[in-house]
């Protein structure tokens, strides 16, 4: 059955009743700022120590982001799900432009609008705001200078991604080209001549 | 809205009008297409679904077959009655010049050419179904509160910040002095300063006045800088003073005449006449 | 270090996310219901294992009547409020107020500001009170029962005074130099700028 654990040093036990208890994931500097201006090596440490303990167990330690977190065990989701309040439900419209974002950020309204052929609500950016998943991340450098959306630690938390790489089939979408403007794509394809000739006057 | 059920079914467009101009396979399942107005995201997320129904690679659709569904959908629904917004009518009336285009011969063709805008409208649904397809793994993560869990009732953190306020005996002791110093009750002692009074500048000045009739600058009645005690600035300016009162008084009494060229030039007086 | 921890069986792992992802604690019977009516006996057993296996950790699975729940270990419980010092310098109208409350003692508010010649912002004796150098010392006898101040042990020991009567008296201070009119000691300091000013325009 399960004997105790091995006798964990006292950064670890601290590193880990922190994050236990923490109300947020928390980041390596976080983690040593409450922890007295612990040496941050010292806590990685703590905290992959941690990780490998607790692989396999119905608890979890998982990277999001920057910052680190305890969560249930994914595989225990059909036990634990009964009686819990539903996560919010997002439109279809909500759920593409969040991942628009998620795929293409930094990325503009506009921008948006082009990839989906459909001028997008401002309610709709609202919703993903509100939900703590995007953010405004500054503004494009071209003309009218738009805001430019950007994803958040949130969104990465809340579908448990440990960063952005980790986002379903983003290299292959990368390397097939389908993140980039169609006026990129279609250059591409039709050769360096042809571009040039359409880039003239006319 | 999408209980309101406005389905309806678009009818096959007979394969015959497909073969008309020999364009691309027909679909063969069209006729039990069953579209919901409001399930749309757009005119480009019509296309995109009416292309998905072709049951083939994006990159191999038929745009004229597509273009071809979609103008069916937009009659279907304009015979049924149902409103259509302003850009599905737009996009249908650009994929009408499109289709015309594709089928005119090539030497008539404007800039850019009917193939470069269906490679174009290729390449936007590509990409419009790419994110649709991303969006649909995306939710379907394990996400929090559905899938995983956090700890249920954390004990939560919280650091206290206790300010360590900081003065010394000094500065404690100069506070009261000054406390004191400022509301102490005012007995002003003006210091004994030197000054020249206006007596002794009437005098002075009378007596100076009284050597010629020239013209005389005021500056120059008064005590001379190497006289002991007459070369403090402060002393000067109380001299200056009164001396320039004694003027005025002189000429107001008749004694002496005063005269200045301009704004901020000597000052000059003289003796009356009499 | 810290080894991947034993593997868990299922039902272990189960009442282990469960319990970390409750609100409150749960009793065996809870658990039991909450887990497809597992049998209370390996619930029992389960409970039993985890309890040995977090002992010595940062977190402890403890038991609150006849329920349980995850904490944070209670030796480790000081890092879930830490207290941040804050050196700060006491402000000059503070100062005053509180010299003023040392050499008049007990004073009340009104006699304060008569003494200052200003008025005194609550805050001012709530920043002396929290410092813990002066308190309220009960109430003047007379129309409106002001409060009176007085100052504390605390502050004589932060100014290393045995007792009040070290405070330096009225012609101490005055033979320091301390009690010479602002305005003076300002033409001290700038009297030979305003030399200069009378040699000025001529």
């Amino acid at each position: 059955m399960n004997p105790p654990a091995e006798e964990a040093d006292a950064l670890t036990r601290a590193v880990e009743a922190t994050l236990f208890a923490s109300e947020e994931p928390l980041t390596i500097a976080a983690l040593s700022a409450h922890l007295g201006d612990a040496d941050a090596a010292e806590i990685r440490a703590a905290v992959n120590d941690l990780e490998t303990f607790y692989a396999g167990r119905g608890v979890a330690l998982v990277r999001r982001g920057a910052a680190w977190h305890f969560q249930t065990a994914p595989d225990l989701a059909h036990l634990l799900r009964r009686e819990r309040e539903q996560v919010r439900r997002l439109s279809r419209a909500a759920t593409e432009v969040l991942a628009i974002v998620a795929y293409h950020e930094p990325v503009s309204r506009a921008e948006i609008e082009s990839i989906r052929g459909v001028q997008t609500a401002k309610g709709t950016l609202d919703v993903l705001m509100e939900a703590g998943w995007i953010r405004a991340a500054g503004r494009r450098d071209v003309p009218g200078r738009p805001v430019i959306y950007a994803t958040t630690q949130e969104f990465l938390a809340h579908f448990g991604l440990a960063s952005r790489r980790d986002l379903p089939g983003i290299d292959e979408l990368r390397s097939a080209g389908l993140l980039d403007p169609v006026d990129d794509a279609y250059d591409a394809l039709s050769g360096p001549n042809e571009s040039d000739g359409a880039a003239g006057p006319d | 809205m999408s209980g309101t059920g406005l389905l309806f079914a678009v009818t096959e467009p007979a394969g015959a009008r497909a073969t008309d101009h020999g364009a691309g396979p027909t679909t063969a399942d069209d006729a039990a297409l069953y579209l919901e107005l409001d399930g749309w995201e757009g005119p480009l997320d019509l296309l995109l679904d009416l292309a998905r129904r072709q049951k083939v690679d994006l990159r191999a659709i038929s745009i004229l077959s597509l273009v071809d569904q979609y103008l069916d959908y937009i009659e279907q629904a304009e015979a049924l009655k149902l409103e259509l917004a302003a850009d599905y009518l737009v996009m249908a009336a650009w994929l009408a010049y499109l289709k015309s285009a594709l089928l005119l011969p090539a030497e008539e063709q404007e800039e850019p050419g009917p193939e470069e805008l269906a490679l174009r409208l290729q390449l936007r649904l590509a990409r419009l179904g790419a994110m649709r397809e991303a969006a649909a793994r995306l939710l379907a993560r394990d996400r929090t509160g559905r899938d995983v869990f956090l700890r249920g009732a954390p004990e939560g953190l919280r650091t206290d910040r206790k300010v360590k306020w900081q003065c010394d005996w000094f500065a404690l002791i100069q506070a009261y002095g000054q406390v004191k110093a400022r509301t102490a009750p005012a007995v002003h002692m003006v210091r004994d300063r030197p000054v020249m009074t206006l007596e002794s500048a009437l005098e002075r000045v009378a007596a100076m006045l009284g050597v010629s009739r020239d013209w005389m600058r005021l500056e120059d009645l008064l005590p001379p800088v190497a006289e002991p005690g007459w070369e403090r600035p402060r002393l000067r300016r109380s001299a200056l003073a009164s001396s320039f009162v004694a003027a005025l008084e002189l000429a107001r009494t008749g004694r002496a005449e005063l005269r200045q060229n301009g704004a901020f030039q000597p000052m000059l007086l003289r003796r009356t006449a009499s």
